[in-house]
């Protein structure tokens, strides 16, 4: 992938910002940018949403398709989590099969759902040891500046919620109907943070991400559990980043879980 | 799918309504929003009927890999995507066949609208991104792409713009829906033009059409492509004279489109408005019928 | 693709010629090369056939393999056509998968047979909802002299005519033996033109293809349906040489079936 | 597919003839076509009972990707492809590890055979499609290329020629076909020679053959190959003798290919002709059994 | 799978032992070997209970394709691959996208431990290939592969250890292998630190941990890397003191890793042998439990 | 693939040694390398072996899977030989998809194995034309010190000797349970020769490798058949080396299957 070489030149200022606490759009560190979640905006898709956060934004949908279910979980379905990054988003995200980045931030907002266990698999299954659901959760980054990773996740988690189970009779998909929405156990939100220097800020711009040594994403559910870290980049960070980190994504993910 | 006894399907009815309510000759209601995008040198979000479609425009930058490169001209890269969701079952990611068709034919048909011969050894590069579908989807796709081209600031001879056309249960309508399209007697033509030359830039069918039909459909491509390309102008001169053009025109450094006068010259479409679908009207969205 | 730069120096002479009205072979606008059908040519082949037009040669050859209907037509098979640009035909063709140029030449041709309801897909049901015929006509390139698009159409279509179908026994084919001949309910064949400055010509060959600004192709059946269209390159052309395109599309697939 | 009481095949008669009707040493019927193709530099047409099979020269040319190119000589790059019509069941036009193989093998037998280092940073093509095959093809597909690399102009020390030999139901014959093939102690072993030298280039087989049976099908090899040299330089003279041969040289610019006079030494066979396949005799194609 | 009545598993028994007889806070025998490979500028063969990895590091050398060279530092290629039969299934040799986060996150997880602005414009290869395992083998590739930097004499500023920590039936425990995380509360969290500074590189985690448990988790797995870098550090220092790398330091031209100094301070582990599974003590080969 | 320039160099050593009839390493010109073979080391695997030829190591790895059986042979098994030359083994070889080279040698291996009819394919069927195993052996080229045709064709053997098969039930293979071992007919064996001016060398060193115009292996089994041939490389053979090669082939293979 190319780069602009500008954002290189541009990201000192950030570095020189953060030294006295500031950040270029004067947020705190542990502010979100404004975010704005539209819902069930496509009709072909079971259930849909746009995420607009600052100037970042991603776009998802679910589609629900019928297929075998493992052999050692003949009662259980399952999800597929992609986010796309293409052209439309950046001038440097290019054509061609899934980036490395690209499938890192899908797995990260895989995990998050699936292992808060916010989707219950058994209630995928259609016909035990031979028809399940499996639920394909596509995101695209449409415009990116900073933060793809919550961005995702909010849209996936908001396109979820609104997800409608499709009808099935004689083991096929009946086009256009529904049986009824898809019920979450838990609505788990990533809050991803970047480290400059010594100082760890939530929801970074592009500028930020490219001033950044190393990432640090937390997935947190509603009854306070973490369900999901991922560190990136080659930077480090310390167990105290983490703890603050930790709070931190509490927080945020609850006024976020309003919104949904 | 199909029960012997099936009612046959009526596609236009004794007062020539057809099956969502739409005249012989009228396209679903289409918006068209100039400039959406804040990473893509031009870009524009078109919705027509159930088809949204987002499209942006990167470049022209150097052609890459650099033995593609024509020291003539920019190369047009198009490609057409259809997201995951865009469609009753899931599309797989991975192109197909017919994506890359699609690609390749818009592509093409966009070139003579474009002064390619402007930047040698560069590639423009438009990407159109398909995010719910119901027939029409690539016209829809090549309007919104050639709006984006505008957008853009690239340097253009015309605009083009798009329709199918076809046939349903033997009457010649415009811009079928997918409940058209299946019907056991259909047939599908996407035109472009650009209009002010009548220059047919892209045109297909499937299906059987005899030559008599073909004239008739034809003759409804261009009266349709009209009004479209009225929307398509009224987009960029929103954009050209919205707020958030003049204050960006002012920070940023980003090449800002020209505007292109003589694309703006003509006022905006106006008529009336009759439509089945609950659509919101936008004081800076454009709509037709 | 590489390309011989000698003909974009030759391609002039074409041009200069067409303002006269005359091409460099001495033909008429709308006059075919001389056109020869060999068929039944591979044993292995359920049918077979190798074209030549002018120096213009394809092969196409055709294959039944069982598979299950699409769910929304369980009671039809299908058919998928294919021509690969293999080094043969040209030094400018290189290996490796599909190239874009294949890719329309194949669905072009696909089109113009699948949409003129040549072949009888209900014919090719084996068993409702289990078993269907797909056809395969897989066309080769086998020296490229222009005009692909309609060299390869009259090879599908000679392959088709000749196709015997095979013989099922307990759900699979036995090998060597066959129910019957395909039956064909319409002959379509393409005639592709080639705009030069303000002319349409019919059957170009590869000099005058690199001459033209576009290309334009029309499937016709004998009752006098058009079935396919496709406008391909750069360049535009107008209402009038569709027209004009049409009448000689009639005429010429007309002379052409024939020798079918 | 076999039933249990199936009777056994007698896969070499009392009076010595195979299922087929040919003797033991006695291949399938051969006919060599050079020159077939006007857009390769050099090209040749085999058919070998049902084998059919394809091939064109392109090249000398610079070689790609340049880190690939040497400096002391030309690459040879080989392909070999079934087409998809050219088996029983249809062939994946993906190319496989079996195709892989054989054009890895057929590549490095030819390369003995030519002055590659006339050609230094250069690479020379051979690509065989096969259009329909019956047991034999790698074979058929080698003689071909070298064919078609001597009409190509291509200077060489000799040409290559192949045969596969094996054995059905204890019998070692030449040029098995497909039925025996399949016999249950089948032992196929295809080889490839540079005939003058007696030198092998190509040497493969499958099954179980003792030292003995190897010698004897060695020496069958040897013979059958022979034959079946003097049919590609007969195809080779007819090329060079031909009056289409005699025009173009005066026309076209394109390189021709030299009388390879060692090559053409040589009368042509004069053998019966003993086979069942009703093949017809053109006069300006060479045959054998 | 499971049958209702199946028994419950005790992850951790009365006596505080888990089901293969491991306390807590004890981690499976580990065995490290440095400098395994002949063709590698380091490499690293390391047993964790059942896993088995062997690690290969090539260069520094030009990083390619070119286009992707930095200027100012060496960029680390890390792969993480599972041999076919590694697995209870087989594992397509196809890298699936596991593969592909665990090769990019275990890559970054290192260069900070590496002085890559000593190396501009190259690369350095890390390959892992995982050939049996059983939970647990990305920390086990990661600590092989920094101990084959090492043994690569690639100037680090310290090594980098990891290991998984997580919770089985309610309790915390390190080094979960397959069975524990088939509980059905598990929760695995994987962790690297460059341990002279506490800096973490590598943390991941899946599953719902409160934060009281995260604290404990992390504590134990300090603890745990401490004794794993001992390790690290032991096998390091047996490599350099080895009469095989005496004599290949006098006879090879290979660059050999200079003693790294402040890596090898410390003493070697005096730790109580404790395990299970029969593993046997060579006397070159480091052991923990 | 990139190249050691000073193996060029160093080959000529090899040449100008051998015209005296002596190898480098000071082995005779039908000498095998010191030879070690470890097997049973993975428990994954249902068979695994690690074969040491002089600086030459090789993996091989056994895995079933139950599978469909070709309709034409529905009470037969079958296997699947590859070999992977990754990073670990030279810094020459590369991450990707699997190259000429490598395929080259893992059919050579599987046909040694297959034509020789060591594995009794209808022991694999598990019911009659709906599940057979399929028996996967899959190698890793760990170092490379030339001769990897050998190592592996001794890894894999080594491998399957060792290999049980999974027991089934419900068509589903059990886990960790096996209904006994894998009975093997012959122990075919591939010995690797190179001809470097006019001499044949049993297995060779990577630098001999270097040396070499032509490169022989036959494959031999002990009830003295041989069960494949195959010539490499742009050099040519003789008769007589051939035969040479046969000669020392069974000789050697006999000593090599004492250590199996």
């Amino acid at each position: 992938m190319q780069k602009d070489m500008l954002l290189d030149f541009k990201a000192e200022k950030v570095v020189t910002a953060l030294k006295e606490g500031k950040r270029l759009d004067a947020r705190k560190v542990d502010e979100y940018r404004e975010l704005k979640i539209e819902k069930d905006i496509y009709q072909n898709a079971e259930g849909s949403a746009k995420v607009t956060l600052g100037n970042t934004e991603v776009i998802a949908g679910v589609k629900f398709l019928l297929g075998t279910p493992y052999p050692d979980m003949p009662n259980e379905g399952t999800i597929s989590t992609g986010m796309e990054l293409i052209p439309l988003a950046s001038p440097y995200f290019e054509s061609g099969p899934p980036s490395t980045a690209s499938i890192e931030i899908s797995r990260v907002i895989d995990r998050g759902i699936r292992e808060s266990k916010a989707v219950d698999f058994e209630k995928l299954c259609v016909k035990q040891g031979e028809f399940v659901f499996i639920g394909f959760i596509d995101m695209y980054a449409i415009n990116h500046d900073g933060n793809l990773f919550d961005a995702g996740s909010i849209a996936a988690l908001a396109a979820l919620t609104e997800a409608k189970v499709p009808k099935v009779e004689d083991e096929k998909i009946v086009k256009g109907e529904y049986s009824g929405k898809l019920k979450l156990k838990r609505k788990p939100l990533l809050s991803t943070f970047s480290k400059i220097g010594n100082t760890m800020i939530l929801d970074s711009t592009l500028l930020e991400e490219t001033a950044a040594q190393a990432r640090f994403s937390v997935a947190t559910t509603e009854d306070n559990f973490v369900s999901a870290f991922q560190k990136g980049l080659s930077g480090s960070i310390k167990k105290d980043d983490v703890d603050n980190a930790i709070d931190v994504a509490f927080k945020t993910a609850k006024e976020i879980r309003k919104k949904l | 799918m199909a029960t012997e006894k099936e009612e046959k399907k009526v596609y236009v009815n004794k007062k020539g309504l057809r099956l969502d309510g739409r005249k012989i000759d009228e396209t679903r209601p289409i918006k068209i929003t100039a400039g959406v995008l804040k990473n893509a040198k031009g870009s524009c979000y078109l919705e027509w009927g159930q088809n949204k479609v987002l499209v942006s425009v990167q470049g022209p930058r150097e052609a890459l890999p650099k033995h593609t490169a024509n020291p003539l001209k920019a190369l047009l890269k198009f490609t057409y995507r259809m997201a995951a969701f865009s469609v009753p079952d899931r599309k797989n990611p991975k192109p197909g066949r017919r994506d890359i068709e699609i690609s390749k034919v818009c592509g093409e048909a966009l070139e003579k609208s474009v002064f390619l011969e402007k930047y040698p050894n560069s590639q423009i590069e438009v990407w159109a991104q398909i995010l719910d579908s119901n027939a029409g989807s690539r016209a829809a796709a090549l309007t919104a792409a050639s709006v984006a081209l505008a957008d853009a600031g690239i340097p253009m001879k015309d605009l083009v713009t798009s329709v199918a056309v076809g046939r349903a249960d033997g009457k010649i309508i415009v811009d079928l829906n997918k409940d058209e399209e299946d019907a056991p007697d259909a047939v599908d033509m996407p035109i472009a033009l650009m209009s002010n030359s009548k220059e047919i830039v892209l045109l297909q069918m499937d299906g059987l059409f005899s030559k008599k039909e073909f004239d008739e459909a034809f003759e409804v491509a261009v009266k349709s492509i009209e009004g479209i390309k009225k929307l398509q102008i009224k987009a960029l001169k929103e954009k050209y004279e919205s707020k958030e053009f003049e204050q960006a025109s002012k920070l940023s450094e980003k090449a800002l489109p020209k505007q292109p006068s003589n694309l703006l010259e003509k006022d905006l479409p106006k008529q009336k408005v009759d439509q089945k679908t609950g659509q919101k009207k936008e004081e800076k969205k454009a709509e037709v019928q």
